[in-house]
């Protein structure tokens, strides 16, 4: 009996009997399966090879750079004149453009990003939500460029109705609007810190009798400040890279001052402008370009490592 | 000194229980409830005595912590909620607009199923409630502290360890801690669903007999899936289904002679 | 065999005429080829350099591409003369042409002898340094060429406008101009402060766009840069006439023109285009865009904010132009 | 013995509800801060771009003659630019997700990969640019072509790819992979046609916004130097070219010389914002469309 | 058609069924598994044989999914865990490195919990084991799949609709599919993991008759909750404690006469 079945399987559709034979064309199929995961292994490495090769080609001309300025002298040195016979290289007027932007920009960022993320995550109803989150979201995808000559056409005028004193490139204005491009990116990060306090967290709180306001600030926001934290490092880490809106609207003025009515240049807007005028290979003015790349990287990582040092921490809360 | 407070309290408070023993605390008279189109509860009336432990039961889904987040209004949190009926608490109606909750929550302590402690302090998760009802005063919170969590019986378990994060405790010892953290603004009620569902047994033994004692100081409501807790801890019970109540007893009366068909094959285990 | 394309060029509507006849007559003979020639020109001819030429360039090259031989991509880069030499002195891929706001320097001519690259220098085109103010600024529409020096030298030791002129009120001086990348500035130091230096704190820009809302924006603001900057935005600011000595002259196509004493003369100078000649013989579309630029470089000019070149100037160079086909 | 006195309670109750509600309406206009901004930006953008578009604008090439000038080149040179990031980030984004999700086992190798792959997304994209001159302009002597371009803008949309397609492959249930296994099927087998398909919306999305990021982008391009004029139509990945960015930069730049230009840099950033939003609303779409469907 | 294949099928097999009766398809030994230190499978020794349906039963994490999973090393998918003994499936020592998995899991089947269809269409669910294992002639696969939809009594149902996404099935009918879908490749064995727990009482009674239909082709082993659905469709009921085997036997002698005083307790109902 059990002989007549498989008889009649065989006659009508032995699906068994035709994956055995297949199994063995397989050969191809199992190098296939051996060999795949060393090729995406290899594919990741790409992305190790990025910063390898970022890290090279900034550390090999550095050196030559450091050979010719002194490295001591360079961190130290307040005049930056690269061009003409007595060049000097300091990047302290640099660090002071770059930080004071970035100071300028996260003080407008963070309260604003912040107060945003608080009224997205513990006030608005779902539907205010589902409306303002993308508009945000718009205002980080709009490109820089044209924030750049939003602030020099716009802002800046503006600002000097108020201000008189202010020159008309500044670091005040891009610091402003570099503020207003990352409040997305502080007010999402944020939200999402404070959305992931769990529910039952408010709810324990608002059932004492608390205002929203105090179940923020004294439940909310104390429980998802590293997410928080870590967002306004973030924010700072983008304003230190940011290049375009600084090159329009900051002029390229390379005193060392902390005056913030005044024209000053960033790291990243004097890469733009040597790269611009293109250096010729060799020449000292060539080799600062990536002095002053390998310093905004570094600057950069150090944030970065900072932000995820934190996020992990904050992962492990609840 | 604990056993001190402790018999004071007791002493006080019998007293009072007999005193008072039928007045009402919340009356709800008609309230119907909507999640958008779900009808969660459906006319319910439902008086609730003071000084006694009112237990609420029935099955999953029929409405009871919906039922309890309205007696605090925290029900209005989930958006699209919609109530009629009247809901009065010693005598106001506090489904009315102008009602403020803010107060109604500081009368009204609520305990949740999961332990919810704040990721702070063990000291400053009971403090929250007393320094945002305006008090700063650091000795003044020192007694409130040890008040709080000795009424809660577990004062002795965390007396050395009031600085660290309440998070380091065990699921039954936050449970204490939230209950503490409720009587430290002093109610009147507590609010508790399944307030032991999330404990092992032995933890949930001590949260019942803290429960049995702190009915001589307050009006306490229970939700809970456990039949037996029910009838060891309650004096009247409320039994739900979908949405309304079919009977509402004295515990003993409705464990021993149900009325209703249904509220006989729910507590003899034949649903649910 | 590629000499021949200029003389499309000089048919279709090339009115230059007196600069053209020689050129015309010079090709007439290779006429039936060029026609195919013509059309089959194609490749790409690559310049950089000048800022202040760019405007000229950029116009000039427009108009090939868009009249004459629209396969032939010429891209126009303005990184500024001295930054355009780096990119011209490369060798075997170096630009093509670089333009220039000054000579090239003697540093420049032997690193390019070095390499092994034949240059040569072409006027396109005049312009006059142009000193620029705030429109609002009343007090210091003229000034002699000692006053305009002094307002930009550290030496004179000039913080406020009243330095100037006790009638100038007591207000900063602004001063800005281009970078050192350009040409401008270095003929502005070389040959107008004669090597002296600048005042502490001028600021230096590397886009022109910049200095004039920089000092459209300043009322205290002065600044140099080309006629063609200022040319374009007289309702942004406002020019000084200078006094020569013989009483103010205003920047304008006809007195940057004069070459004569009474002009803008000081103030005005050639200004170039470097074509590396090894490309124009290797490449025939480079060769026919060089003749081309000098055919046209007059009305060009003149469109471009820049006061056209004399007739002989012009001669010179297609002569050389046409010797290498 | 009493603490909480009810009175002292309820005194304070007023004006603890009244900073809430002052709190709220701040907040509230804290939000609305990006709203405004963004509203003066685009009406200052549209104001100044209306009459210069049209379809000459969109189908000429560029021109130092304001009347004439069109963007067709830009918008072909980014196209051709895309051509190039797109296969490659999808090609090394996607590679890398697989092998970060599926293959990966949980230590040293995966945490450097990935701890490295988030420091990427946040150098700035100023110092690819640097990489890519130094590498793909010189080193490789591609010079400034789209190829040595799109490879550069390529590296630096890679972290936003590789993150996005992991949390797409994350997001596939265990149970379509177990329910693949149990019929027989290899790793590779079930990756290739069943978490890949099932991810593919998701990784679309994130592919789409890191695109539309990379058309954006300005900075790494000025580094690698782009001509301020370039007329012919980009015909391939080796042709020279410019993008509507760059074209932004420069007209605006240049509206000292010709006031139009700035006309043409507003009509070009409309043009830019239009694309950009179309391309957001179709990843917006994708992602609702696809979203909870297992 | 339908009717014509059926029967035959029920021929063939009913009449093969009494034949291999007792052939044992997999014979567990001491089989030991431990997630990371949890000890969860304790010294399983198990026969279970062919042509029969073979039921697990026992309290939420007792091991049963576990044990399934390790029958064709499904488990190993979670990483960290370790196993000792010998697992033979038809004489082959299936738990040996060197045993090929994906050729031990074409042969056995599973079907999960949570109906788990891939997000295509009903077509190419079913073609995907035939595909993945080198059958790509269309007609051949137009076949398998009629075959198998038949197979599992949902073919009337879902015909014309072949080429729609599986997912706009309801629960009842993805689980069919997901029993479809093991059966286009003629499984020796089926593997079941509550199959029945997330459906409405309708759509089990489907698959549980489907379940006794299928055990006249196929060897069925089937973990579920639900002690009736056990005692109603299995043939012999295995019944797991904290990992353990507690008792093995026939289902009608188990469920009437447990040997073990805690078989007795789960299957009456008293813990569990
Ligand atoms: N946030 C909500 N939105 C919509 N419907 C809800 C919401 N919360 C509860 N419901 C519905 O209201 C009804 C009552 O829910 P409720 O949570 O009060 O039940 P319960 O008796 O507490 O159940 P359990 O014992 O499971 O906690 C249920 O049908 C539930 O689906
Ligand atoms: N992936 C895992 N990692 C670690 N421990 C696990 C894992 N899966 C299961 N366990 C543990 O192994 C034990 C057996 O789990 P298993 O899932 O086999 O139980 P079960 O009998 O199927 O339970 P249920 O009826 O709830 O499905 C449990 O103690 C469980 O916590
Ligand atoms: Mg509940
Ligand atoms: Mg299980
Ligand atoms: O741009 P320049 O002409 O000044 O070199």
């Amino acid at each position: 009996m059990g002989r007549s079945n498989k008889k009649n399987r065989e006659e009508n559709l032995n699906i068994r009997a035709m994956i055995e034979k297949n199994k063995n064309s397989f050969s191809i199929a199992t190098i296939t399966e051996k060999t795949i995961p060393y090729f995406l292994l290899g594919i990741a490495t790409i992305s190790i090879l990025t910063t390898i090769g970022i890290v090279f080609t900034l550390l090999s001309e550095t050196i030559s750079f450091f050979q010719a300025v002194p490295f001591w002298d360079f961190y130290t040195g307040t005049t930056l004149k690269p061009l003409g016979d007595d060049a000097q290289f300091g990047i302290l007027p640099l660090l002071t453009g770059t930080i004071l932007s970035t100071l300028i920009a996260i003080a407008v960022a963070i309260p604003i990003g912040l107060m945003t993320a608080v009224f997205l995550s513990e006030y608005a109803s779902d539907h205010i939500r589902k409306v303002l989150k993308p508009i945000l979201e718009i205002l980080a995808g709009i490109p820089t460029i044209v924030y750049g000559f939003f602030a020099f056409t716009f802002v800046t005028p503006l600002l000097r109705s108020f201000i008189p004193a202010l020159d008309p490139t500044n670091i005040l204005s891009p610091g402003i609007v570099m503020g207003i491009m990352i409040i997305p990116m502080v007010a999402s990060l944020s939200e999402d810190a404070m959305s992931s306090v769990p529910n039952s967290m408010r709810e324990g709180a608002l059932a004492l009798g608390a205002t929203k306001l105090e179940v923020t600030w004294k439940v909310i926001v104390p429980a998802a400040i590293s997410g928080i934290i870590a967002s306004f490092v973030l924010a700072i880490s983008r304003a230190i890279g940011e290049t375009m809106i600084v090159t329009i609207a900051s002029g390229s003025t390379k005193a060392f001052t902390f005056d913030i009515t005044q024209s000053m240049q960033t790291m990243t807007a004097y890469i733009v402008e040597v790269t611009g005028g293109e250096a010729a290979a060799g020449t000292t003015l060539y080799y600062s370009l990536y002095a002053v790349a390998m310093t905004l990287f570094v600057f950069t990582l150090v944030m970065n490592l900072i932000a995820q040092y934190i996020s992990r921490k904050f992962r492990e809360e609840y | 000194m604990q056993l001190h407070v402790d018999n004071r309290n007791a002493n006080q408070l019998s007293s009072v229980d007999t005193s008072l023993d039928h007045n009402i605390v919340y009356d709800t008279e008609d309230l119907n409830l909507w999640y958008g189109n779900t009808h969660a509860l459906k006319s319910i009336t439902l008086p609730i005595y003071e000084k006694q432990v009112t237990a609420i039961i029935g099955p999953s889904g029929c409405g009871k912590s919906t039922y309890l987040k309205t007696l605090n209004r925290m029900v209005e949190l989930v958006p699209g909620v919609r109530t009629s009926g009247v809901i009065k608490y010693r005598g106001q109606s506090i489904l009315d607009r102008s009602f403020k909750v803010e107060e109604l929550r500081t009368k009204v302590g609520m305990v949740f199923q999961k332990p919810n402690p704040f990721p702070k302090s063990i000291y400053d998760n009971i403090a929250y409630g007393p320094r945002i009802h305006g008090i700063k005063n650091k000795k003044i919170l020192d007694e409130i502290v040890e008040k709080s969590l000795r009424g809660a019986y577990i004062w002795d378990e965390v007396k050395d360890r009031l600085k660290e994060n309440a998070y380091g405790l065990s699921g039954g010892q936050q449970q204490r801690i939230c209950i503490a953290r409720c009587l430290a603004i002093e109610p009147d009620v507590i609010l508790m669903d399944e307030p032991t569902s999330a404990l092992d047994p032995k933890s949930t033994l001590k949260v019942e007999e803290l429960i049995e004692k702190l009915k001589q100081d307050y009006s306490i409501i229970i939700v809970t899936h456990n039949m037996q807790q029910a009838a060891r801890i309650s004096d009247k019970t409320a039994f739900f289904l979908n949405g309304e109540v079919i009977e509402y007893a004295d515990t003993n009366f409705l464990f021993s002679t149900p009325k209703d068909r249904r509220t006989e094959d729910y507590i003899t285990g034949r649903f649910g | 065999a590629c000499g021949t394309d200029e003389e499309t060029e000089g048919n279709t509507g090339n009115e230059n005429t007196n600069a053209e006849e020689p050129e015309n007559t010079d090709s007439e003979n290779a006429e039936e080829g060029s026609e195919e020639e013509a059309s089959a020109l194609e490749g790409s001819v690559v310049i950089d350099g000048s800022g202040t030429v760019y405007p000229f360039m950029a116009k000039m090259a427009d108009n090939y591409m868009t009249n004459e031989q629209p396969e032939v991509s010429v891209e126009v880069g303005r990184a500024g003369t001295s930054a355009g030499f780096e990119k011209f002195l490369v060798a075997e891929s170096g630009t093509d042409f670089n333009d220039a706001s000054r000579t090239i320097k003697d540093e420049e001519a032997a690193k390019a002898e070095e390499l092994g690259i034949e240059h040569k220098e072409f006027q396109v085109a005049l312009d006059g340094i142009t000193i620029v103010i705030n429109p609002e600024n009343d007090w210091a529409e003229e000034l002699t060429v000692d006053q305009v020096k002094e307002l930009f030298l550290a030496s004179s030791g000039y913080k406020n406008w009243s330095d100037v002129d006790p009638s100038f009120p007591d207000q900063p001086i602004v001063a800005m101009g281009p970078n050192e990348n350009h040409g401008t500035y270095e003929f502005f130091y070389e040959e107008i402060l004669e090597e002296q230096d600048l005042v502490d704190g001028i600021n230096l820009q590397q886009d022109y766009s910049t200095l004039v809302q920089l000092v459209s924006q300043d009322k205290n603001a002065v600044a140099f840069f080309g006629f063609g900057y200022y040319d374009n935005n007289q309702d942004k600011v406002k020019a000084i006439n200078i006094d020569f000595g013989d009483g103010p002259v205003a920047p304008s196509l006809d007195t940057i023109g004069l070459t004569e004493d009474f002009g803008y003369m000081p103030f005005t100078r050639p200004v170039f285009t470097y074509l590396n000649v090894g490309m124009a013989k290797e490449k025939a579309q480079v060769l026919d865009y060089a003749i081309y630029t000098m055919e046209n470089a007059q009305d060009v000019a003149a469109e471009t904010g820049f006061a056209p070149l004399a007739d002989d100037k012009i001669q010179e160079s297609l002569d050389f132009l046409n010797g290498l086909k | 013995m009493k603490y909480m006195d009810i009175e002292q309670v309820q005194k304070n109750m007023t004006p603890r509800l009244f900073k809430n509600n002052l709190a709220k309406s701040g907040y509230f206009i804290a939000s609305l801060f990006g709203l405004l901004v963004l509203i003066i930006l685009i009406f200052r953008v549209f104001s100044d771009s209306l009459g210069w578009i049209d379809w000459q604008f969109l189908s000429n090439k560029l021109s130092t003659d304001a009347e004439r000038a069109g963007i067709l080149g830009a918008i072909m040179g980014t196209v051709w630019l895309m051509f190039v990031v797109a296969p490659v980030t999808v090609f090394l984004g996607v590679g890398t997700a697989i092998y970060l999700e599926e293959y990966a086992k949980k230590g040293r190798i995966r945490d450097i990969i990935q701890t490295n792959i988030a420091n990427l997304a946040g150098v700035p994209s100023v110092v690819f640019g640097i990489l890519g001159l130094t590498v793909f302009v010189r080193a490789m002597g591609l010079g400034n072509i789209i190829l040595a371009g799109g490879l550069t803008m390529a590296l630096l949309i890679l972290p936003i790819v590789v993150v996005a397609s992991q949390e797409a492959i994350r997001a596939v249930p265990q149970q379509l992979r177990e329910a693949s296994y149990g019929m027989g099927a290899t790793k590779w087998q079930t990756v290739k046609r069943i978490v890949i398909p099932a991810a593919i919306p998701g990784i679309l999305t994130g592919v789409i916004l890191s695109l539309s990021r990379a058309i954006g982008e300005t900075a790494p391009l000025v580094v690698i130097g782009i001509p301020a004029l370039i007329m012919p139509i980009p015909e391939g990945v080796f042709d020279k070219f410019t993008v509507m960015p760059m074209q932004i930069y420069y007209w605006t730049i240049d509206s000292v010389l010709v006031e139009e230009y700035a006309n043409l840099a507003a009509a070009t950033i409309v043009i830019l914002l239009i694309i950009l939003f179309l391309m957001n609303s179709i990843a917006i779409i994708i992602r609702n469309k696809f979203q909870k469907r297992f």
